[in-house]
């Protein structure tokens, strides 16, 4: 079980005052806090070790490259990962789908199809979409339901022998719904096709086994699960992963340059041309220390909690529709009140030192199929608690009370 | 009134207020109270981008003097909306251009300036000074 | 003038000790030290207003967005660009470079023709070279002189009026030339060719004025000069950008998705998507206000003392070949000592507590051009002094010893 | 001798060295009196990659037994050429397979085992296994 008062602790930014209040962070889906451990790994590269990595004889160089390579190790482990060469560190889950979208532009042809979710978050929706221009091939969406699951029944009658790549998050960030992705590789992989998860979402919440799931292709974002902004990291079969063709030209990448020809490197360094972000690589190994500490089923379980009394309490308050609900869901809860705009509410609660999202969560076409501007979004993480919840829900009433 | 007098007359009305509830549920008044826009000039052409609540917002010229109306699917957004009305309509294009917007800052709402909102005052009153350059090129 | 003791007390990292002796660290070329005043501002991001930016309305993500953004600001008055829009945060000069290269496929024609010096990082040929690949374009080659610096006259012949791009950079980082990109600049754009100028090498040691040089593209690393990896930015005149598509698709780069259609931002986002590198960004703020306390002019005049005092020393040692002599030159000096390799240089020097770099430096064609596997290099920053050189210097005598 | 002797021969001959710097002359004289690979087996093919110092690598199997010859152009990597080959050479390739090699570690040169030599050494390790599966392939 989780022990919240020591672990918060271990965030002191959640001791902060925000206009006057105590700051309650609800806004984990857009970007988690971090640990001191995780902060202080990042000073102690600079203070200590701060050197480039992979080429340098000298022992800084030695060190950063060992501490920087330590880390795909713990995500080698972490994922459940066949081979190291498999992990491709990006700056980000958008970096990391734009290098398969990228990819495939050598491997689709005219008439063949992706499937994409209407569920996804802009960074998986325009990559594809660009792809498709370039290469003539055709973009389909698995529909959703009125409660904001996938419809299943419909991915089942557009996939078909041309589908190529299905493309689907683990969870949705604008509803908070967990997919069955399991069914849908099992479904995809009869047919042929390839599948590209993006785990932004899910990574912080639960613990996902990428060979268990048979995943094609996986990404996630580090500052999303207690890591540091401008890192993430790309998983792909081996095989598939030099299928593709590199995304960027640079040193690190290549094995043998001339004006005439050039090869590449082997993977994992054929897609990180480039000086990479060496305190951000790093740090990532250590937020995955500091969950696997804390456990992520703990997580789950407490986070759980926080949802269903979050859920509770707020629908005893009159005129909200909550978006998204089922039973597979993370603690994020999508809500509107009727008659006020969410940016009302997000600007009022916002002055009670209570930080939501409001707005489309880059996921506009979730927002068209309710046909609304967008939602207010109070997304939860185990160092937040049910008083801090008790406070909110305070707030939201007070403003309503204000905005009717 | 002139623009400054106007901002100054703003700038003495919010200092009554003693904290941001107050503040705010007098935005919230002034974003009621604002008058409607035409419903015709309510059109997608007229919408403000960037804003994360949809503004749309009209200008025509009245006797030299530019004229705005504008309306906002949020609260707070519309009392935001009433204040720059009530400092740039019925102004020359010219003083509109001239002008330097300092109130929002000392009434306490300078969150609103933050590019964090996704823009939305600052595209407001980009939106206001480019109808005074067109307005004004048309009056030369 | 410069204060060096004073100086060095802002970096910690210089009191360490290696194999047992004291650090010096002479591979600046490869990434710089960072300041405390850097560090912290990392920290200071993480410990007290870590929010994701842009889209929020609450206070924490006010504060990072107006924090990253004031970075942009210090970037546009550091370079003297004309406006905010034409600054790209990029996570470093590869990607910028790519982001170029990228766009550059729908502008190139078959048979158009980019030049690009011999001088080069891999980082600034291999994305051209791509580039041609696709485009059916022509890379054309500025050759190098003897004494390692470009070639101008030869540029001017294989300047035409097909030449669409000239790319070079304005040091070299195998060498430490400086180039003369003003007469480039002026010669290309006679020709009605586009510049890109990598300034990987060159932002940290002296100032460079965009808008005075009429550049028409420019990227840079901020781990070279004081600031953090994985962050960089890339300038293109508004023009230009706005006539080559989005790099990458994702959140921040869009104004409107449907699945019908998608429309992009304004610059920069059109190039900013995905979340960013938030405290790089910040933290690259911080390191150029560092820079500028010091004065750019101080720190140039200071390295050139070191570069002349360590050329002095090790010219008195013999059978010393150094590459690239010029007075346009920066604090960098590529040698080797005849009939021993680079290498076994640097690992003896490794356990000496020196850190120099040995190998390719990214820059094979030049090594191809010596017939060299490679030369020992070492770098010099405004933390760096003569009582360091006169102990690399003794090193290097006892490794030259040791390896007879 | 077994692989695992001749490990323990080297790591007791290293023991008497006293600090970095006789480890290190030691090394390199073993890399210089490293006997030379045949001319026509010093081919580009037989180039080991990702080594910063140009690797040459050649093996031939001689009843059984696996020889390895090779080169640098580097002293240093030299003289850890010589320690893998006096270890590896003359072995059934299933015994090098099965080997686990610790030695290099424990005479303290554990820093050409980092992947910021752009894993010299590694890569030398790698190559005597895949020779040694090559081989063994060969024999069944
Ligand atoms: C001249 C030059 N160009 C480009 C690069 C690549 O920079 P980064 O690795 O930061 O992308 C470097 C860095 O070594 C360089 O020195
Ligand atoms: C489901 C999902 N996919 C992709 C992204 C993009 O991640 P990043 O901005 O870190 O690249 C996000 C982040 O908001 C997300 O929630």
């Amino acid at each position: 079980m989780i022990d919240v008062n020591k672990i918060r602790k271990d965030f002191p930014i959640l001791r902060k005052k925000v206009n006057g209040q105590n700051l309650i962070y609800f806004d984990n889906a857009a970007t988690s806090q971090k640990p001191s451990k995780v902060i202080n790994s990042i000073s102690e590269y600079y203070f200590n070790y701060n050197a480039n990595i992979h080429r340098g004889v000298h022992f800084l160089s030695q060190e950063a490259t060992d501490q920087y390579e330590l880390s795909r190790k713990k995500i080698q482990k972490h994922f459940n990962i066949s081979k190291l060469n498999e992990i491709i560190f990006t700056s980000g889950t958008t970096h990391g789908i734009n290098i398969v979208a990228s990819g495939y532009s050598s491997i689709l042809r005219k008439g063949d199809e992706i499937i994409v979710s209407a569920l996804e978050h802009h960074s998986n929706i325009v990559p594809w979409q660009m792809l498709c221009e370039r290469t003539g091939s055709v973009l389909r969406v698995i529909p959703i339901k009125m409660e904001g699951s996938l419809d299943i029944n419909a991915f089942h009658k557009i996939l078909n022998g041309k589908t190529k790549l299905v493309v689907v998050n683990h969870v949705s960030n604008a509803l908070g719904l967990i997919n069955p992705i399991k069914d849908i590789i099992d479904m995809a992989h009869k047919f042929g096709s390839k599948v590209l998860i993006d785990g932004a979402q899910s990574a912080a919440h639960f613990k996902t086994d990428i060979q268990l799931l048979d995943i094609d292709f996986y990404v996630t974002s580090a500052h999303k699960l207690c890591g540091p902004t401008g890192v993430g990291f790309l998983y792909g079969k081996e095989l598939l992963l030099n299928e593709i063709p590199p995304f960027q030209g640079g040193g690190e990448m290549i094995s043998d340059v001339t004006f005439q020809k050039t090869t590449y490197a082997d993977l994992p360094h054929k897609f990180e041309a480039g000086t990479p972000n060496i305190s951000g690589g790093i740090a990532f190994g250590f937020a995955l220390d500091y969950l696997n500490e804390i456990g992520l089923e703990n997580i789950a379980n407490y986070e759980n909690e926080l949802l269903k009394y979050c859920t509770n309490k707020l629908n005893e308050i009159d005129d909200i529709e909550i978006y998204g609900n089922s039973k597979n869901k993370i603690a994020v809860i999508s809500f509107n009140v009727k008659g006020i705009h969410a940016y009302d509410i997000g600007s009022i609660l916002d002055k009670l030192g209570i930080a939501v999202r409001t707005g489309q969560h880059c996921a506009q076409p979730i927002m068209d199929f309710y046909q609304i501007p967008g939602t207010v979004r109070v997304s939860f993480s185990f160092y937040n608690t049910k008083k801090e919840i008790d406070i909110f829900i305070l707030g939201l009433e007070k403003a309503i009370k204000m905005l009717r | 009134m002139t623009i400054n007098e106007l901002q100054n007359e703003i700038i003495e009305e919010f200092s009554f207020f003693e904290n941001w509830m107050e503040r705010y549920e007098h935005l919230i008044e002034l974003g009621k109270s604002l008058p409607l826009i035409d419903l015709k000039n309510k059109t997608d052409d007229n919408i403000i981008k960037g804003c994360q609540s949809k503004v749309w917002m009209f200008a025509e010229l009245k006797k030299n003097k530019l004229k705005f109306t504008a309306d906002s699917d949020a609260i707070i957004t519309k009392g935001i909306i009433a204040l720059l009305i009530r400092v740039f309509s019925n102004q020359h294009p010219k003083d509109i251009l001239d002008s330097e917007i300092d109130f929002i800052d000392r009434i306490g709402l300078k969150e609103h300036l933050s590019p964090s909102r996704a823009n939305g005052m600052v595209s407001m009153i980009k939106q206001i000074k480019m109808y005074a350059i067109a307005f004004q090129t048309q009056l030369n």
